[in-house]
């Protein structure tokens, strides 16, 4: 596997700032100011309140870290719904921030609002896939509706690379689905003994695009997909699908579950001496397949026997402790200072939103939406948690495209304790996929977005 | 600063429009159409089905008042398949039927991959973007499309001194501006207005009255020579046909469904809700109470411009900060108490509803104002759906 | 037997194991007032159920006839027997309760004719209804009620409702079950007198348990007994039947002096009611 | 909607004695829940006519407290007797505290309701039920507890020896699956104790249909409510207590939302009045949905959202086949 | 001075609308009193303000030497207060049995007293397992009296008892009264003027709410001109 930044021949570099080619340091940025000035609003549409507030708080924290960083200054902290500012010399950033209630209709409404009441530049937000479609369909690509919108952490594939939905102004610096999969599905293919995959999702658009994009990644590997299967969300009875994966002579078992069925399918697995891989979430789903680890495996529990129970490997989008670069760790210190976190999974892609909209207002000069999307498109951000350059749009699609790691789920370790509240965290990763080979190529039979 | 704002009227249209639908049938048969969101549902799929060209024989661009009126057509179709079944049972039992049907529906739309790529996300507006126009089908000129986003603008009124040249007109001249809030605000009125007034129409009817008599006492409306069966047909037809009206307005105007805001049971229960505040067994009351509904919602968000933003304002720092309990702050307290939990105090303020005005806002007022329609409203209420009893 | 309305061929009903109406042949004359008596429990209200189609014969037939000739009345449907020409009164008090005592017998009224179907038109287009409903209330002695809801009216005035419902709509035959029943005595003598006026231009089959009444209205009198007809004939040849008077009358002479010097043997006790007003 | 050749399938598929075997035991563990979520409302809808809306969130309420005097104190009562002793103390509580919330809120609530149409009391209970889920809601969040996931803390005191599959005969057997049984034996035993021994099944159904005589025949009428109520609801917690040790339920918020539905299929398919009406229905319910999982499983049917489908395609064809019930009166709304 | 049941100057009204104004009526142990007048005049409100189903707003109630006034129903119902409604008031959904078992107080002794009810009406024994409901009228009314026989009460309200039945069953109910009135005291309702006579000892005429005549009912007729006056 490849790690670090990729090749640069690869990558598009018509982003309007120059001198990032090689993956140059940030000193760029102020080298290519144009001098903006004005305001620019960004609408920012994140659950912000019920049960899966950290979802929406995470990915703001990275945001305003993001942010932060490109200003230099604090990150902002005890954000509510409603109108916040930073002053960036000439500019001003007016950020309005509305809870989506991680419901689509809610986040719908916001987005309305913001595009029509509050004039906003810059759509940026929803952490349901279902939410940043809604978003996306009847918002965004509509006529008359002509700024930008930045989807994350909604994860779904599909909302980059559906032509349903993706736009010239639907933009993710978020990673996605496929990305999990194309790196998760090739190192399992190459680097372990898997042959035959049982596929299982959540009816719903993340769980099928989890296993959408398995399907095709680790079939091109050669591995054999013995069977799929959607449940709905909170689903319980794997005990008859688990079978089924052993009629089928599966050796292992891909779950597109969130937090909501994950318990459920981590108790039944356990009872099956089946392989277990994917995709690492967040703290809250750590936190819950680290109960029930305990659960099934006793206390104290230990890297040897989580591996010996057959987890993992899984990918992971982005975990503070999976990069070491001056950007991350600096973020980290940040973050951690500011919100008593460390930086989850959905910080890293939420950082390089904000950071490439501070960039590419510097690069263009102008705060409109329109002339904003226009210096996004094919950028690659020069200040990101997974290191300079490490983000780069893709024209073909807009969907940013950046390294993702694999490692084995381990004990939280006690440096981390305080600040992540789960018994389980990220080893250290076992193999870096480099941002070339993780996004879905424009010739891909599964990419439907051609700009 | 506590009026709502005019999308929240619109919602409150169109709901409203449900909710009548739904107390058109259940408070004046006494026949509790539980599983009246099937209604709703059917017209708010079939207006995005047809725009994504999902319904074979009809184009994505039919005009929407045309769709309006297929939907509705639709929905007394499928009213009188499951009247058929249904009108065999009372009481209780016939609003489990058709909660079950409602159900049934639901569940076939959250997995019919048809639909969309993700039924249970619900489905958008794709193939269309001209968005939907009310007015006179196919005369571009009488026609106002609505939307928050696509609709169109309108400047109305006639500048009639500078169009004729006479100045001395001028204090008639008035033109205003609207935008196309404000122009979905009186398209979908308009449509619903239109509806509320056949409604009232049919309902001060002996077609009407028959119905009253049907949830006064059945046995004795057939013993006097009504065919019973039929009439509970026609009202269900009818208020089936204006329930998917208002679906299709719905997504006319929101341009997306999803399963659980059209065919779940609980969309049915919030036109309960909105009938009760308003007044069963009255036309306008629904209306009225989803506009009561709607107003606290908005009113206890901090989005909403109503008391959130208003204590912060007038409370001050020095009064948020103060701490009640163990570090637990004013703002806090708000925040905790207050922002959000909508759905606590429409909870305890329905419980109140229903313990003491029990007539509703527009029964209590007619029954306050007096004159003997009220009270024959007030009494019937009282008396209704007496088939409900074991 | 020229001009009957109404004929019955061994009409049966089964509940279950109980025989409530056992094979009964019956014909009522368009211009009679039949009284039909019997112990509680002989099948009279099932009677009356099986003739307006409340209940479904289990075997036999309904038959009615209106100026085409003879039609099958045999399970229909209450609404068509309605339509047909035959309405009934209820033993159990059975109105509109919350509604105006006006509105329960123009409502009455409004289901014959088309009017219902017009979903378009105010109620107010049609006063015929309205008009007579005054009329009828007038006749039952309730059109100083006319505006109070049905369901606070007294027993005694629910029974002349009652009464006031089953006539809108101008029926051929009234099927009246114990119409006095709770009927104070003063008030029986108008819904006596408002029976005799009805049964001038309809026929009428009456149940009542009060003798008097029957004895004063009816032409012709038909005792059930267990499901059975066990006698149909003039009143005094009824009544003075032998079977009658075992299964049912227990006794009873209308010429028996009133109350007040019974002779404790029950005869007396088992009088009529009013009867010393009468 | 099944194709020919899988309809062949799937009886091939269960005329295997081993797949029949585990579904009729799913079947039978699954009756057993909806037997128990269904018998409180069984017994208020059944028999008071109150079709209780709030049942969901006081099942969910019961899962909660259950689970809070598991959490609270199975780290003392580690061995299999000491955590099932453990949770039959938690069922007391539940049950008590329950009891006395459903009376109270009979009393000062539902009662000013009885002479009003049966309507207004499904409305109240609507609304009440509005505002426990958020009460619930309030105080999870303020606890940190997450309330839309299943609460696995309270999972976690499943003792061994019910968490385990057992192997009886060849056949996997859940030690989960055959205490939902004993334990629905139970309940159901207790529910028929408390309608055949005391009068007040007698008494509700007198009082409901007519208050008034029944309080001129000397019935407390209002204390028979009462004590209806509060038992109603005290099941109810205690069924909630249950399903928080079952992954398929757990506690959580939507446990609410997802077992009102299928109580009322369940009492409603039963015929209203009946408890035994209710235990076949249950019965029924239970097996068709294991039948149904299993279809799906093996991948005869393709549709996750069988069971759901059928639970509602069995309320609509009872209704349709047998209006009043499986064992319900025969005249319905009759006067 | 010791009377059994007392009403004392009661006002009784149903909504705004003024029923009962002021009636006073008593009853003494072992007595059998009528109470009669024409349609309307607050016949059944007077039983119903007895047993504190519609409780006055002005007056007393005193039974059994107690002031009932306001109090629950139940409450006066137990202290031996029986009621026969006019309209029968089955519960229908229940069988004849369960109907009269209702009626039995504490519960105790149901066999007993099924026994009993069934003696008082054979006709009604091949029914004790119908529903209520589904039988005819007379029969819900011999169920009726049936419950109020049960009861043991020191006081039954019988309201029309004799409505709608055979005369037959006319003279098994009045048997029937006949035999509770040797063991307790009836306050009787009946429209059946000399059947009322027969059974009391003593009546009350009402009218517009108010009682205008009372007297023995020795040598009474409903031929005597102040009583044909009112009820006429
Ligand atoms: N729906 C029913 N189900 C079962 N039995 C019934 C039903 N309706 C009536 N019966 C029985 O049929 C018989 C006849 O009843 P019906 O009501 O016709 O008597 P009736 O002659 O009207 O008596 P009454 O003078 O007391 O009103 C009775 O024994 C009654 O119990
Ligand atoms: N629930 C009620 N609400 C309002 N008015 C009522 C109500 N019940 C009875 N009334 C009125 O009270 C008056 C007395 O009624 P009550 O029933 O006591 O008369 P009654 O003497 O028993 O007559 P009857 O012989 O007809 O049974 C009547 O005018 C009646 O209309
Ligand atoms: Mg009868
Ligand atoms: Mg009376």
């Amino acid at each position: 596997t490849s790690g670090g930044d990729g090749n640069g021949t690869e990558t598009q570099n018509t982003a309007t700032d120059g001198g990032t080619t090689n993956g140059g340091g940030q000193q760029t940025t102020t080298q290519a100011d144009v001098s903006a000035s004005g305001t620019v609003k960004v609408g920012i549409m994140q659950p912000m309140s019920g049960d899966l507030q950290y979802y929406g708080m995470q990915s703001i924290w990275g945001f305003l870290s993001g942010l932060a960083y490109r200003t230099d200054s604090d990150p902002l902290t005890d954000v509510q719904t409603g109108t916040r500012t930073i002053d960036d010399g000439d500019v001003t950033w007016e950020l309005i921030f509305k809870d989506t209630q991680f419901s689509a209709d809610v986040a719908q409404t916001a987005a309305t609002d913001l595009v029509q009441q509050d004039g906003v530049d810059v759509l940026f937000g929803c952490s349901s896939s279902g939410s940043a479609t809604r978003v996306a369909q009847t918002v965004v690509n509509t006529s008359g509706v002509d700024i930008p919108f930045i989807a994350g952490p909604a994860a779904s594939a599909d909302i980059t690379a559906n032509g349903e939905t993706c736009s010239d102004q639907v933009f993710r610096a978020n990673e996605n689905t496929a990305m999990d999969a194309r790196s998760g599905g090739t190192y399992a293919a190459q680097e372990t003994d898997i042959q035959r995959v049982f596929l299982m999702g959540a009816d719903y658009s993340f769980g099928r695009a989890v296993v959408n994009n398995y399907r095709t990644v680790l079939e091109n590997n050669g591995i054999e997909i013995v069977g799929e299967r959607f449940v709905p969300q909170g689903y319980s009875e794997f005990e008859g699908l688990f079978e089924a994966a052993v009629d089928a002579n599966a050796d292992a078992v891909v779950p597109g579950f969130t937090v909501a069925t994950l318990p459920n399918f981590m108790t039944t697995a356990a009872g099956y001496d089946m392989r277990v891989f994917g995709g690492f979430a967040t703290e809250i789903t750590n936190a819950v397949v680290g109960q029930v680890l305990t659960n099934l495996l006793g206390e104290p529990l230990t890297a040897e026997k989580i591996r010996d129970s057959r987890i993992g490997p899984f990918t992971t989008r982005y975990h503070w402790n999976q990069y070491s670069n001056d950007i991350n760790t600096a973020f980290v210190d940040m973050y951690t200072s500011a919100y008593g976190k460390v930086p989850d999974l959905f910080t890293s892609g939420t950082f390089t939103a904000a950071s490439s909209l501070h960039q590419a207002v510097q690069a263009s000069g102008s705060t409109e939406g329109i002339d904003i999307a226009g210096s996004m498109r094919g950028m690659t951000v020069a200040d990101t948690p997974k290191g300079a350059d490490a983000y780069t749009y893709q024209e073909y699609n807009n969907q940013a495209r950046s390294e993702v790691t694999v490692a084995y789920p381990v004990p939280t370790s006690d440096e981390w304790a305080d600040n992540w509240g789960a018994s389980i965290m990220p080893g250290e990763p076992v193999a870096r996929v480099g941002k070339d080979q993780t996004t879905i190529p424009a010739d891909d039979p599964g990419m439907g977005c051609d700009l | 600063m506590f009026l709502p704002r005019v999308q929240t009227m619109i919602t409150v249209f169109y709901f409203g429009l449900f909710a009548m639908s739904f107390d058109f049938i259940s408070g004046y048969t006494g026949y509790l159409s539980f599983g009246h969101s099937a209604f709703y549902g059917l017209g708010a799929y079939f207006v995005i089905l047809v725009a994504n060209g999902k319904v074979p024989l009809l184009g994505n661009g039919t005009p929407f008042m045309v769709l309006l009126l297929l939907a509705g057509l639709l929905a007394v179709v499928m009213a009188l398949l499951m009247g058929a079944v249904a009108f065999r049972l009372t009481g209780v039992y016939f609003a489990m039927i058709t909660l079950g049907f409602a159900q049934i529906l639901y569940v076939f739309f959250s997995n019919w991959d048809y639909v969309g790529a993700n039924p249970r996300d619900g489905i958008a507006v794709l193939g269309r973007q001209d968005g939907f126009a009310i007015g006179v089908p196919y005369v571009d000129s009488l026609n106002m499309t609505i939307g928050q986003l696509q609709g169109d603008t309108f400047t109305w009124g006639m500048d009639f001194a500078a169009m004729t040249g006479i100045g001395a007109l001028s204090p008639i001249s008035h033109t205003i501006a609207l935008g196309p809030g404000e122009v979905s605000y009186y398209m979908v009125g308009l449509v619903v207005l239109v509806c509320y007034f056949a409604m009232q129409r049919i309902i001060h009817s002996p077609f009407g009255r028959a119905m009253i008599a049907i949830r006064e006492n059945e046995e004795r409306a057939r013993a006097v020579g009504y065919d019973t069966f039929r009439v509970k047909m026609g009202a269900f037809a009818i208020s089936g046909f204006f329930g998917a009206v208002a679906g299709g307005l719905f997504t006319g105007y929101r341009t997306s469904v999803a399963p659980e805001n059209s065919f779940y049971f609980l969309t049915a229960g919030d036109a309960l809700l909105a009938s009760i505040i308003g007044g069963f067994g009255t036309v306008a009351g629904p209306l009225f109470g989803r506009l009561f509904h709607e107003g606290l919602h908005e009113f206890l968000t901090k989005e909403g411009g109503g008391l959130l933003p208003y204590l912060r304002s007038q409370l001050g720092e020095g009064t948020l900060n103060t701490v009640i309990i163990d570090g637990f702050t004013v703002a806090e307290a708000i925040e905790v108490f207050l922002n959000g939990r909508a759905g606590l105090y429409i909870g305890l303020l329905f419980v109140l509803f229903v313990l003491y005005v029990p007539n509703g806002l527009l029964g209590t007022l007619r029954a306050y104002l007096g004159g003997t329609v009220a009270g024959q409203v007030a009494q019937a209420v009282k008396g209704r759906v007496r088939g409900w009893k074991l | 037997m020229a001009d009957q309305v109404l004929r019955t061929d061994g009409l049966t009903k089964h509940f279950g194991g109980i025989t409530a109406v056992d094979g009964v042949s019956f014909g009522l004359d368009s211009d009679e007032c039949c009284a039909l008596i019997g112990p509680n429990g002989a099948g009279k209200t099932t009677f009356f159920n099986l003739l307006t189609g409340e209940l479904e014969p289990s075997e036999g037939s309904v038959e009615f006839h209106d100026d085409d000739g003879w039609h099958d009345l045999t399970g229909l449907a209450p609404h068509e027997t309605a339509s047909a020409g035959l309405h009934r009164s209820y033993q159990i008090t059975n109105l509109f309760p919350t509604t105006t005592v006006r509105e329960n017998v123009r409502v009455a009224a409004q289901a014959h004719g088309d009017a219902t179907t017009r979903f378009w038109r105010n109620v107010g287009a049609f006063p015929e209804y309205v008009d007579e409903a005054e009329t009828i209330l007038e006749r039952v002695g309730l059109a100083a009620k006319a505006d109070d809801i049905a369901q606070n009216l007294s027993h005694g005035e629910k029974r002349q409702l009652e009464l006031g419902v089953a006539l809108a709509g101008d029926p051929d035959v009234l099927l009246l079950d114990e119409p006095a029943a709770g009927v104070s005595s003063e008030s029986v003598d108008e819904v006596v007198d408002l029976i005799r006026n009805v049964a001038t231009d309809h026929a009428v089959l009456l149940v009542e348990h009060n003798m008097d009444v029957v004895m004063d209205l009816a032409d012709r009198i038909a005792v059930l007994h267990q499901g059975e007809l066990i006698a149909d004939g003039p009143p005094t040849e009824v009544r003075d039947d032998d079977a009658v008077q075992e299964a049912y009358l227990g006794g009873y002479d209308p010429d028996a002096p009133t109350a007040g010097d019974d002779s404790g043997d029950g005869s007396g006790a088992t009088g009529e009611d009013g009867g010393g007003v009468a | 909607m099944i194709p020919l050749v899988s309809l062949v399938d799937a009886l091939l598929h269960f005329l295997d004695p081993s797949v029949l075997a585990r579904v009729l035991f799913d079947g039978l563990a699954k009756a057993s829940l909806y037997v128990m979520i269904a018998a409180g409302l069984t017994l208020i809808f059944g028999l008071m006519g109150v079709l209780n809306f709030a049942h969901g969130s006081l099942t969910a309420i019961g899962a909660y407290l259950g689970g809070l005097v598991m959490v609270t104190f199975a780290a003392s009562a580690t061995g299999n007797v000491g955590r099932i002793a453990l949770f039959f103390v938690a069922i007391v509580v539940v049950f008590a505290l329950l009891t006395a919330f459903g009376g109270a809120m009979e009393v000062t609530l539902i009662r000013p309701l009885y002479d009003r149409p049966p309507l207004y009391q499904i409305l109240l209970t609507f609304g009440v039920t509005l505002v426990l889920e958020e009460l619930l809601r309030m105080v999870l969040l303020f606890y940190d507890i997450q309330p839309s996931t299943d609460w696995l803390a309270a999972q976690g005191t499943r003792p061994d020896i019910i968490s385990k599959t057992h192997d009886v005969f060849g056949l996997g057997v859940e030690g989960l699956e055959v205490f939902q049984i004993l334990l629905g034996i139970v309940i159901t035993a207790g529910v028929w104790l408390f309608l055949t021994r005391t009068r007040y099944g007698l008494y509700i159904r007198a009082g409901s249909e007519d208050g008034e005589m029944a309080q001129a025949l000397g019935v407390n009428v209002h204390q028979a409510f009462t004590v209806v109520f509060g038992v109603g609801v005290g099941i109810t917690g205690v069924a909630g207590a249950l399903l928080m040790w079952d992954s398929a339920w757990a506690a959580s918020i939507d446990l609410g939302a997802e077992v009102l539905l299928p109580a009322f299929v369940v009492v409603i398919v039963g015929g209203l009045g009946t408890f035994r009406g209710t235990v076949v229905a249950g019965l029924l319910v239970g097996l068709v949905d294991a039948f149904t999982t299993e279809l799906f499983t093996s991948d005869i049917v393709g549709f996750s959202a069988l069971p759901e489908l059928f639970i509602f395609l069995i309320l609509v064809g009872t209704l349709v086949l047998r209006p009043q019930g499986l064992f319900g009166v025969e005249e319905v709304g009759g006067h | 001075m010791s009377h059994l049941l007392e009403l004392d100057d009661v006002h009784t009204y149903y909504g705004e609308s003024h029923i009962l104004e002021g009636v006073s009526l008593h009853v003494d142990p072992g007595e059998t009193v009528a109470l009669v007048g024409r349609n309307g005049v607050g016949k059944t409100t007077t039983l119903r303000t007895a047993l504190q189903l519609t409780p006055p707003r002005d007056g007393t109630v005193t039974f059994d030497g107690e002031d009932v006034t306001g109090r629950q129903t139940h409450d006066v119902a137990q202290a031996g207060m029986g009621w026969i409604p006019e309209d029968r008031r089955m519960f229908s959904q229940l069988t004849v049995e369960e109907n009269i078992e209702v009626a039995v107080k504490d519960g105790e002794g149901v066999v007993r007293h099924l026994d009993r009810a069934f003696e008082a009406f054979p006709d009604l024994r091949e029914f004790r397992q119908r529903k209520a409901g589904n039988l005819s009228g007379g029969q819900q009314q011999m169920v009726a009296i049936a419950r109020g026989l049960v009861g043991e009460n020191e006081l039954l309200l019988v309201d029309e008892p004799s409505e709608g039945l055979a005369p037959q069953i006319v003279e098994d109910v009045a048997n029937a009264l006949r035999a509770v009135a040797s063991d307790a005291s009836l306050l009787l309702v009946e429209q059946n003027f000399p059947l009322a006579m027969d059974l009391a000892d003593r009546f009350y005429l009402m009218d517009h709410g108010e009682v205008v005549h009372s007297d023995t009912t020795e040598g009474v007729s409903a031929d005597d001109e102040e009583i044909r006056r009112y009820l006429t």
